[in-house]
C-alpha cells in the first residue's frame, strides 16, 4: 500500500540517457526491479540502457510496455515539454526531479496537467521524488535508509527528509510512503494532496511534515489537518533565515509579512499539531503517537 | 533578479506603458544637466535593490536644476539599509490627480499569475490589502489562458477606478501582463500608477523582478544585472556558482540542501550560536565543491568557527572529507572545525579525517551544540 | 417555437453606441420590444440609447437586466474579445455580425466559447443573425419581409436568402427561424448545427438549405440529412466560379479540388436531396413537399 | 494574401529556417552575378502568383552562371497562366538525401490549424493524400493549446521520417508553427524539405499566405504585397476599395451581397451568357458606391451590357438608382443596362429610372434572361 506509488508502479524514465538520469533509473530498478520498464530519449528509440529498453516518445513507452508512471530527468528548458507529453500519453503520474524550471514553465504545465484531467498527478519538480517502502522508488531518494512501516512522511526538502528518515529507522520506526514535494514556489502536489491521500491510506497511522520557510503551504496544511482523524508531526525549517533572502530553494522565502517560520508554526500549534524543535524531537514525538 | 526601477521603466516603455521624462545619472553634475533639461521641477530617485528608499531619505522632489544637483550630492553615495547609492534616477514630476496600484505576480497557493488592481496607490499594497481589502481587486490567469482586455476592464472596474479611465488603464493591464509573460517576470508592478490633470496615466514607479531561471530566454538580460548594492561575499559565491546566503553570525555553515542546512542554522541559534552564512553545496558533491565552499567562508573574516554538516545520499561522505583536506592543506585552515558525516560512505569519510584537529560529531543537535561551545557561546 | 432565438429571448447589443450597432439595435426592438435589454460599449456605462441601458461589462447586463444572448457590432479588432467576454458572462449564445475578423481571432474565441461549456453557441462571424418568425430578431435581417410558417432556413449569405425568403412569402409560405450562419471560412455554428436543431423543432416541418462554394460543410450536410426525417432543399451558388479566387465572402473560394460547387450538389444529390437550380425553383420544390 | 517565394523565406528565416543561399532579381545580369557567387550550379525560379511554374517552364537548373544568365533572360517577361514574370529568384542547388512535406494551415471543418506531415515532399501533397494516406500525418491546434515540441517529434515519427531526423525536423514544425500564428497565416509550407547528404536541413521551396483581415497587426505587411502578376482591373478595384473579381464573360455585373451576386452570376450561365466579374457593393451602399462600381465596370473593354441585382434590406433601392444615374452623367454610360430592384424603397427607386434607357426587370432570372438576349446570346 502507501500513497501514489506501489509495486504496481510501471515507470518510464525521461531522460535516461543522461547522467542523472541513467543512473537514477538504474538505482530505482534495483529498488524493485518489475517497476522500471522503460526510457525515453527522443531520438535514441530502439537503443537500451542497461536492459532497460528506450523509446522516442512517452506513448510507446506506454503502448509497448505499460507504463504508468513516469520519473522526469531531461534538463530544465525541456522540462515542460516532458511533463505534458507524458500525461497527453496516458500517464498518471509525473515526478518531476528536474530543478531550475522557469515558474511560467511549471504554471503552464501544471495548468495543461490539470486540463488532461483529474486523473492526473505531478510530484515536484525539483523534488527527490517519492518512495513506498519495500515496493517502489520513484526518483533518487536512497533506498537504503527506508525500512516499511506505519509513518507516513512528507516534506520540502531532500536531505533534511533522508536525515529524519535515518532516524526513525534507527529508532525502528518505518515508514508508509516518503514523499519529497519539492522545493519551488510552485509545486504540483502539495502538503494538502499528500494529507489527503495518507488520511484515505490503510498501511499509513502517523504522518511526519516537514515544511520550511516561503508560501502558505504549511498554513492550508495546517488548516486541512483540522479534519484529519491521524496525527500528524511538524517541523518546519528556516526559523532564522533573514526576510527576502532565498536560501537555496527557490521557494525557501520569506517576502514581506508573508512565508514566516512564526506563521507556519503558529497555525501548527493552533490545530494542535506538535511542532518539533529539532529533527531528534520529530522521533521523540511520534514514537509517543504510535 | 530584481532590476533598477530605471532598467524597470525601459521594459515597460517597450510595452507601451508611458513613464515620466527622465534619465539615469551617476554624478550630481550629470543631475544638473538632465533636471535642466526638465526645467527643475523633478524627481532625484536612488536606484537601489530593496524598498522605503523614500523614508530613508533616497528621493527628493526638487524646483530647480541646483536643488536637484544638491539632491544628487546628498544621495550618490549614501548608504541605504547597507547598500551603496550609485545610481540616481532624474525625472520629471508629475502631479497626479489619482494614484492606481496595478501589479502582476505568482500566486503561488493557485498556482497561476495573478493580476491585481488597487485605486489606492502609492502607499504598500500588503497594507491596502490588510486596511481596505474591498479597494483591491484580483484576477487569476496562466500562460495559456492569457489576459483579455475585457478581464482587464472588469478588474479595473472591481477595484472601483473611475470609469473614464477603465479603457486606458485596461490596456495597460494588458501591457503588463504582457511584459510578464513575455519577459519571464516574477513581479511586475507599477506603483503608483498616476492619472494627471490632463487624462494621460504614467507609470511613476516601477518594480520588476525577473525569473533568474528563464535567464537562458533572454541572452540580454545578462546586462541588466547590477551587483553595486550586493553583499561582496555573495557576489563571490555567485561567481563560484555556489548557493549562498550572507547572515549576520560568526558561524560558518555548509551543508548539502537547502533544508538541511536551513535547520542547521536553527539548531546553532537553538545552541545559542548565530550562523555567519547559508551555504549549500547540493546533491552529488564532489571534493573540489567542498573545497570552494571552504574558501568561500574562510574570505568572511568574521568566522570564527566552521560546522559541516552533511547527509550522504547521493553524496559520498569521502568525497567530502577530501575536499575539507584539501581545503585545510591549500588555505592553511586554522579555524576550528566540526564536521558530522552521515550516510553514504560515512566510515571511509571519519576514517579519513581521523589524524586531523578536525572534530567529529554524530548528529546535527550534537554539532550545532559543539561548534557553538568551541566558538564561544556566540552572541 | 423555432430555433436558437425566441419570446424568451433577452438581446445585449455589445457595441451599441456605433452606427450600426445603434441601428440595428432599434429595429432588433421594432421586432419584438421585449428581446432587447441592453446595450454595452466599454467606458459609456450609464448611458442609453433611446431608452436601452448602456453598459461596461457583459456581466452587468446579464445580471441587471438578465440577458442570455448577445448582438455583436463591435470592430474586427475587438470582436474576439466581445465574444469571449460574453460567454464568461453568462450568455449562452452570441450572435457575432461582424466582418473581416482575423482567422486566428476566429479559432481562438470559439476554442474558448467551447471550453466555456456546450451550452454555449456562436453564430457568424460576419453573418446576417437569426431570426424567429414573429419572436425575435437578433442580428440585421430585415424584419419586414418575414411571415411565421413552417419552413426552416439556413445560409452562409444574407441578400440572397432575403431573395429566397421574399419569394417564399410571396407565395405564402412561411418561415419558422431563419439564419445565416455567416460567409466566413471558421464559423461557430454550421450547417448540420442548424440541420439537427430543425429536426428537433416542432414548429419547422421542411428545411431551405442554401450554400455556396468553399470548404465541407455543405457536404457535412449532406451526410447528416440522410438520417433526418425533414425533407431539405437546398441551393448552392457560385456553381460557375473560378478556382482560387475568393468570391466576396472570405470563406468562398475552390481551392485545388476542395469546395466546388459540383461536390456539393452531388453530394446532396447522392443522399436524395432535391438541389434546386434557380430561386424560384428552391419554392416551387418546397411548396411541393409542404 | 500571397506572397512570393522569395519573401516566403526571408520570414521563414527570421524564425530559424534554414533556406539556401541565393537572393532574387530582376534582371539576368543579376542573375548572372549572384549564380557567379554561388560558382554556377544554381536554380532560377520564376515568382509568380500561382502554382506550376515547374510545369510552364519557369524553373532551370543551371551548371554555370552564363547558363543562369540564358535561363533568366528566358524566364523573365515570360507569361506563366496569364501572370508576366518579373523576379526571379537564384539560388544554390541543393542535392537532396530525402525530401519531406512541412505544412500548417486552416483547417475549416475542424476550426482549428492542422499541422501536416509527411515523407513524400516534393509533389503536390493533394496527390499524396489521394494516393499514399498513410504517407502524411496530421495533428489539430489553437493558439491556446500552441503546439509543443513533442507533439512535432510525435507528427514526424508518425509521417515516417527518418528517426535521426526527428528532432531537427521537429523544431523546424515548431518554428513553422509559431510563424504561422505570430505572422498570422492562412497557410505556411515548406514543400520539399530537403535532407542533404550532410545531413541538414533546408526549406528549398516556400509558400506563405497572409490573411487580409489581420494586415492591421502587421503594419510592414504593405510593402510584401507585389501586384504585378495581378489582373489590373483587379488593382483598380483594390484602390476603389470594391470586392471584385475578373471573370471571363462580356456582362457586367454588380450587385449587394456575395451570395446574391454569385447566384446572379449563376443564372446568367443557366440563360446562355457569361459574366465580365464578380463585384458586391455590400449592405447598405450609398450612391457613390454604385457610382464608383459602374466606373469600374466601364474600364473592362470587353463588357457589353451591364445587370444590377439588388435586394433592399438595408441597402435602398432609391440609394442605388441615384447611383445610376449620376454614373449615367459621369461616365456617358452608353452601355444597355437591366436594373433589378426589390425591397426597401424599390417603388422609389424604380421611379427614379423610370425616363431613363435602363430596362428594369421584376425577378433575378427575369433579369439574368433580359440581359444574355441583349448582350447578344453570350458565347
Amino acid at each position: 500500500m502507501g500513497i501514489f506509488v506501489d509495486k504496481r508502479t510501471r515507470i518510464v524514465v525521461q531522460g535516461i540517457t543522461g547522467r542523472e538520469g541513467k543512473f537514477h533509473a538504474l538505482r530505482m530498478r534495483d529498488y524493485n526491479p518489475d517497476t522500471v520498464v522503460a526510457g525515453v530519449t527522443p531520438g535514441r528509440g530502439g537503443q537500451d540502457v542497461e536492459g532497460i529498453p528506450v523509446f522516442d516518445t512517452v506513448a510507446e513507452a506506454v503502448e509497448q510496455r505499460g507504463a504508468n508512471t513516469s520519473c522526469i530527468f531531461v534538463p530544465s528548458r525541456a522540462a515542460r515539454d516532458a511533463v505534458v507529453e507524458s500525461f497527453a500519453s496516458g500517464i498518471e503520474l509525473a515526478v518531476c526531479i528536474t530543478e531550475g524550471i522557469p515558474t511560467l514553465d511549471v504554471i503552464d504545465m501544471l495548468d495543461r496537467a490539470k486540463n488532461e484531467g483529474s486523473r492526473c498527478r505531478v510530484i515536484g519538480p525539483n523534488c527527490p521524488g517519492i518512495i513506498t517502502c519495500g515496493e517502489a522508488s520513484c526518483g533518487i531518494m536512497p533506498g537504503q535508509i527506508f525500512q516499511p512501516g506505519p509513518v507516513g512522511v512528507i516534506s520540502r526538502s531532500g536531505t533534511l527528509t533522508y536525515e529524519v528518515v535515518g532516524l526513525l529507522s534507527s529508532r525502528g520506526i518505518g515508514q508508509s510512503t516518503c514523499i519529497g514535494i519539492g522545493g519551488d514556489p510552485i509545486i504540483g502536489t502539495t502538503f494538502v494532496d499528500c494529507l489527503a491521500a495518507f488520511e484515505e491510506d490503510d498501511a499509513t497511522s502517523a504522518v511526519v511534515l516537514i515544511g520550511e520557510i516561503g508560501g502558505r503551504d504549511e498554513e492550508e496544511a495546517a488548516a486541512f489537518i483540522r479534519s484529519m482523524a491521524k496525527p500528524v508531526v511538524a517541523f518546519v525549517s528556516g526559523r532564522t533565515a533573514p526576510p527576502g533572502k532565498r536560501m537555496g530553494h527557490a521557494g525557501a522565502i520569506v517576502s514581506g509579512s508573508m512565508g514566516t517560520a512564526e506563521s507556519k508554526v503558529k497555525a501548527f500549534m493552533e490545530v494542535g499539531v506538535p511542532v518539533a524543535d529539532t529533527v531528534n524531537e520529530v522521533v521523540d514525538i511520534i514514537s509517543g503517537l504510535l | 533578479m530584481k532590476v533598477h526601477e530605471y532598467q524597470a521603466k525601459e521594459i515597460m516603455r517597450r510595452y507601451g506603458i508611458a513613464t515620466p521624462h527622465g534619465r539615469v545619472a551617476e554624478t550630481p553634475d550629470e543631475v544638473y544637466e538632465i533636471a535642466s533639461e526638465l526645467r527643475g521641477h523633478a524627481v532625484v530617485k536612488a536606484q537601489v535593490h530593496v524598498g522605503g528608499r523614500g523614508k530613508a531619505g533616497g528621493i527628493s522632489v526638487v524646483k530647480t536644476a541646483e536643488e536637484a544637483r544638491d539632491a544628487a550630492s546628498r544621495i550618490l553615495g549614501m548608504d541605504i539599509k547597507g547598500l551603496t547609492v550609485r545610481k540616481v534616477l532624474v525625472e520629471q514630476a508629475v502631479e497626479a490627480v489619482k494614484e492606481y496600484y496595478l501589479g502582476v505576480t505568482v500566486d503561488r497557493s493557485r498556482k497561476s499569475i495573478a493580476i491585481i488592481a488597487s485605486s489606492e496607490g502609492g502607499v504598500d499594497i500588503e497594507e491596502v490589502a490588510a486596511k481596505t481589502p474591498e479597494r483591491i481587486a484580483k484576477v487569476w490567469s496562466t500562460p495559456r489562458e492569457g489576459f483579455m482586455p475585457w478581464q482587464a476592464r472588469a478588474l479595473a472596474l472591481a477595484a472601483g477606478f473611475d470609469g473614464s479611465a477603465v479603457t486606458q488603464v485596461g490596456g495597460y493591464f494588458s501591457s503588463l501582463f504582457r511584459l510578464f509573460i513575455q519577459e519571464d517576470a516574477e513581479l511586475a508592478e507599477i506603483n503608483p500608477l498616476m492619472l494627471t490633470k490632463d487624462g494621460k496615466v504614467v507609470a511613476a514607479d516601477a518594480k520588476i523582478t525577473l525569473d533568474d531561471n528563464a535567464l537562458f530566454r533572454h541572452p540580454g538580460y545578462g546586462g541588466l544585472w547590477e551587483a553595486e548594492g550586493d553583499d561582496p561575499l555573495e557576489q563571490e559565491a555567485r561567481r563560484r556558482r555556489l548557493t549562498y546566503v550572507k547572515l549576520n553570525g560568526d558561524i560558518g555553515v555548509i551543508g548539502n540542501g537547502a533544508g538541511l542546512v536551513m535547520a542547521t542554522i536553527d539548531a546553532i541559534k537553538a545552541e545559542g550560536g548565530e550562523a555567519a552564512n547559508f551555504l549549500d553545496i547540493g546533491g552529488g558533491a564532489r571534493a573540489e565543491v567542498v573545497q570552494n565552499a571552504l574558501e568561500l567562508i574562510l574570505m568572511d573574516k568574521g568566522v570564527k568557527a566552521i560546522l559541516i554538516n552533511v547527509f550522504g545520499g547521493i553524496t559520498r561522505c569521502d568525497e567530502v572529507a577530501q575536499g575539507l583536506l584539501k581545503a585545510i592543506e591549500s588555505v592553511n585552515l586554522d579555524l576550528p572545525v566540526v564536521v558530522r558525516l552521515v550516510g553514504t560512505r560515512e566510515k571511509e569519510g571519519r576514517a579519513l579525517l581521523r589524524d586531523t584537529p578536525v572534530v567529529t560529531a554524530d548528529t546535527m543537535v550534537d554539532a550545532a551544540g559543539r561548534i557553538v561551545a568551541i566558538a564561544g557561546g556566540g552572541m
